[in-house]
């Protein structure tokens, strides 16, 4: 079957920052994201995800490359000096490409 | 009973002992934590209970009785932060951004406090007007919107990129789950009155101390966790933490006297502009002004001012409306 | 007390009014939900409650009681199908397989509306035999069972690649969650009889009444979210859902009186063959019928009939009983 | 320590296909997977996760690349046009081969 | 009451009957689980309701009557595991690591077993000495560190790189999550007494028997997944799981008779001796000693040891008090 | 905006492997790491996540690659005689690389 390269973008962060998060993959233009609530260690300390109101989330969406880096982009300049964060992308394959 | 005897009754029940256990239970790193699912199974239970017990106390009492005092309530909630925004602006040098969001939270009510207190008065017989739950509800939003727009006055030209605007802000104070469900089941409350209250008695009324003490078991884990952050908050708001409820906290008893209230009924209003939220005011906050350092609000809020208040700021509330009456 | 004082008593009671809050916090897009686990424990405590005091009472009146009734109601879950399914066929001009899955819902039964209807006859008084808890247990997989092969039948060739087999089904329809907690509980009940009861009565009938009022406010969250896709099933399927518990109900009451019930336990009858699966059957339709749409038999079942019988049903099909025995 | 290239397949679904999905991976062949609630929205709306009937779950399974375009080939023909679903495959690399 | 009724109480009480329904549950591959967060809460619930009310009960009967029980179960528990391993390593040609890993665990106690226990007494109205709990608390230490003690000394070469050291298993064992709770809210209740107790009496104890029964019915599911193993354990475990808690019953029995116990506190002891952890334990062994084969510790404890406690065990040291007393 | 490869090392374990797991994380220099509940299926039998002693983790944790490698070493020397565990890498691209 055929598959199709995608990027995967990896966000976690501070429960709080889901609202602004998710409306910023529908600005870019996203079609659909998975989220989960997530522990995490890093530089601001332990967060461990009893109280939802301190708790950390996962996003991910799978969106093609230019709007990764779009993404990627306004994720960098906005949100990264005002949430606790940490993104990444890395390389997928889908099968049905006009999904993403 | 004396002052001295109260704060020690408060200081030995089972539901300031079982928040100083946790407390313990964060320093010691112990791994004891509530999942989060019953920690917010056990926010639902306390908001639902507390929010139907006033619907019907104010269903029983009529709307008459209420509406005064409420709407001083409200208003006392929405000035608060015009008075100790300057205070932590130019006496506390903070940021702009930063004190519009701390007095957002002083402004704005904990819940918990408040539940905690109702207790307590029950514990030592101090009867009060049960439709007091009406003022905490009404007290929890204004002061977040007027935090809002004052961070925003302050940060104009940076804030309007990512942080969501003064309307989302205005939907999380209204819409947001601890408030919709305060609201909403002080309504059914009072549709469903004393006939309602007698099926779900055995569940919402009897077993409440209980659980209240169970939860505050979880609030000293977080509260303890958040104690190392103490340092990074400075001596300015560590004293702000304690005096300010203080201030507050006497403004509440006086409004619930000249408001008509009784002493219990006055107590609580001052249990409530003493306190300050960690839980609505954090979610508003955090979306609508995300410039502000939630290390500042956070740690003043629930590492200082929650513990001082329900450990001594009850007694010392319940002190100053028995002298006000007397 | 008249009809429409009875049903005045119905929405007023704290259970529906939570429902009624449940819904608004949907349609307000209130962030307002109960976390997954706090879901399923409310629906383990609800099932295993009501299973064990089935069992109870099933040990105090004797079997001999049970049998006729339960088997009837299993009998009635098996036909309902057989007469919905060309209904919706012909009459809604639905595909074969959505036919057969709308028909499994409407079939099997929905043991919160059961629970709710116990709990209304309860609040006004009326007493039943509270040993129906046997039919709730035999009536919800029959249904599924018939409606699974109904729909095998009419898709024999593109069904076989993926979509597990009515073995699996079978499997589901028995072991499933829910009809094992009641069973499982039905017989543990028979065999603790009065004396386990005793043990277990303040955690599993004092606070019945008020865990239900809690639940369904989740109810009303769940159902409300479903409120949007009403535009999508059409208006045969909105008539559908309304009508159809209409006339299973009264079949239900027939029935109920038929096999030696009394007025309240065929009002029981009666709400158990109106009401429609949301739980139990999805899950073994999405299984085995997997081609069948879900938005047409979860939006008619849930946010159509369920809410339908919470509401105005359960009055309604306690007056068809009591003119059926007057 | 030497490393083996393997595809990592993710599997995004309604919860009510966890059976036929689990059971289509040990058809195929893999060894063993990983599984966790996930709170999604795409094409079909939002699925918020709140009760377990209606939610999603994410499914992660490592396979040869052979049982990798195997697994995608029947979830592609057999699945999509059924299930709320997304899949995708991407590269990792572990360290024992043989137990894949 | 003779025996064979006693025992026949015991299997048809509610708590049994729902973990023998638990244990149908897992044979029969039923979907039925409950979510991790409603198990962690039910375990949290009844450490704390145990705990406190036997620190409400220790403060009424004095610590002077309490230490020298209290140290002769401590003993006892750190004793234990020195008898047993030369057993295992021995008799039943475990490997050293094995040996002091299971040593471990029947050194150490199940509080669910005890809290059966407690409710069993209760349930056939033999008085008991309810600050019991303190027993509780302090076995479940000791013998986990004599436990890793043992197996660190037999694997002092391999174990050092990844395992944890006996400093961590230390800080595991006493600040560990349910000796924590356990410990805290005793304590929490003897500064509480009987004042604080009225408060959430209705919570922590009106309802206790029945939350147990929930509990045990999740209980059976666990160990009824486990029962797959039994084969894996082989036949000298599968004695070793029955034969020891009887002997360890029957030492804690006189012991507590020794240290001035009545009936019901002996046979208390007792039962803490006979019980072998599966939760404490086994999270500290599985960090300080992770070469040992959790299959062999878990299954014994947990699908042979457990079931046996909770089905025979309890009724045969009573009895065993009683001849005893007599 | 200019993105920096790194590794993202996923390790799925039993969750009474926590603690010593994620003091390898710091010993081998990561800066954080993400941590959630999974239920999983292997070799060693169905992990149904309902009892949180029995459950298994899934931690994810983003390293240079030299750190990656250390780690995949240590832990198939010191951890996968022992533990219940599954672990591999992958290629991701990140921001703020001084981060990691
Ligand atoms: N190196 C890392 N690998 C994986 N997750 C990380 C890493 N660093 C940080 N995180 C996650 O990102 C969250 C925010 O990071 P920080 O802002 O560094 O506290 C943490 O709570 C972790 O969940
Ligand atoms: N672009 C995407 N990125 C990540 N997850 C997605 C994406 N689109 C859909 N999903 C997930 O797949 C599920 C089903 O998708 P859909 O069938 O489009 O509703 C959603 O609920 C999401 O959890
Ligand atoms: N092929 C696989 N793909 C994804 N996860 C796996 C795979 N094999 C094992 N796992 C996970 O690793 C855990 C331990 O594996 P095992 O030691 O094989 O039982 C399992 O419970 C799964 O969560
Ligand atoms: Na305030
Ligand atoms: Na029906
Ligand atoms: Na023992």
């Amino acid at each position: 079957m055929r598959t199709h390269p995608m990027k995967l973008v990896t966000i976690v962060c501070e429960a709080h920052a889901k609202v602004v998060v998710t409306h910023l993959l529908s600005e870019v233009g996203a079609h659909g994201y998975t989220l989960f609530a997530v522990e995490g260690d890093g530089s601001r300390g332990k967060r461990p995800a009893d109280i939802p109101e301190f708790a950390n989330i996962q996003i991910e969406v799978i969106v093609p490359p230019a709007v990764a880096e779009q993404l990627l982009e306004k994720l960098g300049n906005d949100f990264f000096p005002r949430y606790a964060m940490v993104a990444f992308e890395s390389e997928v394959r889908v099968l049905r490409k006009e999904k993403f | 009973m004396d002052f001295l005897e109260a704060i020690r009754a408060n200081l030995l029940s089972p539901a300031v002992l079982f928040f100083v256990l946790g407390l313990i239970a964060a320093l010691t790193k112990s791994d004891l934590k509530f999942p989060e699912p019953l920690y917010v199974g056990l926010t639902i239970y306390l908001l639902v209970a507390i929010g139907f017990k006033g619907g019907v106390a104010i269903a029983e009492a009529g709307i008459a009785k209420v509406w005064l005092p409420a709407l001083a309530a409200m208003a006392l909630g929405a000035l608060i932060p015009l008075w100790t925004y300057p205070l932590l602006r130019f006496g506390g040098k903070l940021s702009a951004v930063d004190a519009a969001a701390i007095a957002a939270h002083y402004g704005s009510v904990s819940a918990v406090t408040f539940i905690a207190a109702t207790n307590y008065l029950k514990a030592i017989n101090q009867p009060f007007e049960s439709y007091a739950t009406a003022f905490l509800a009404v007290m929890e939003s204004p002061a977040i919107l007027v935090g809002v727009v004052l961070g925003k006055l302050a940060t104009k030209t940076a804030g309007e990129k990512s942080g969501a605007s003064i309307k989302t802000a205005m939907h999380e104070a209204i819409f947001g789950r601890s408030i919709f469900l305060l609201v909403g089941t002080l309504v059914v409350g009072a549709l469903s009155g004393e006939v309602g209250m007698k099926k779900v008695e055995p569940f919402f009324v009897t077993p409440f101390q209980g659980v209240l003490a169970l939860f505050l078991l979880e609030m000293g884990i977080v509260a303890g966790r958040r104690l190392e952050d103490l340092k990074k908050v400075g001596a300015f708001l560590l004293a702000f933490g304690v005096v300010v409820p203080l201030i507050n906290g006497a403004l509440g008893v006086c409004l619930g006297k000249l408001t008509g209230l009784g002493l219990g009924g006055a107590t609580l209003m001052g249990v409530l502009s003493a306190s300050a939220s960690y839980i609505a005011a954090p979610a508003a906050i955090r979306t609508s002004l995300p410039d502000a350092n939630p290390t500042l609000y956070l740690t003043s809020s629930l590492a200082i001012t929650f513990p001082f208040n329900i450990t001594l700021g009850i007694p010392i509330y319940l002190e100053i409306a028995r002298r006000l009456y007397s």
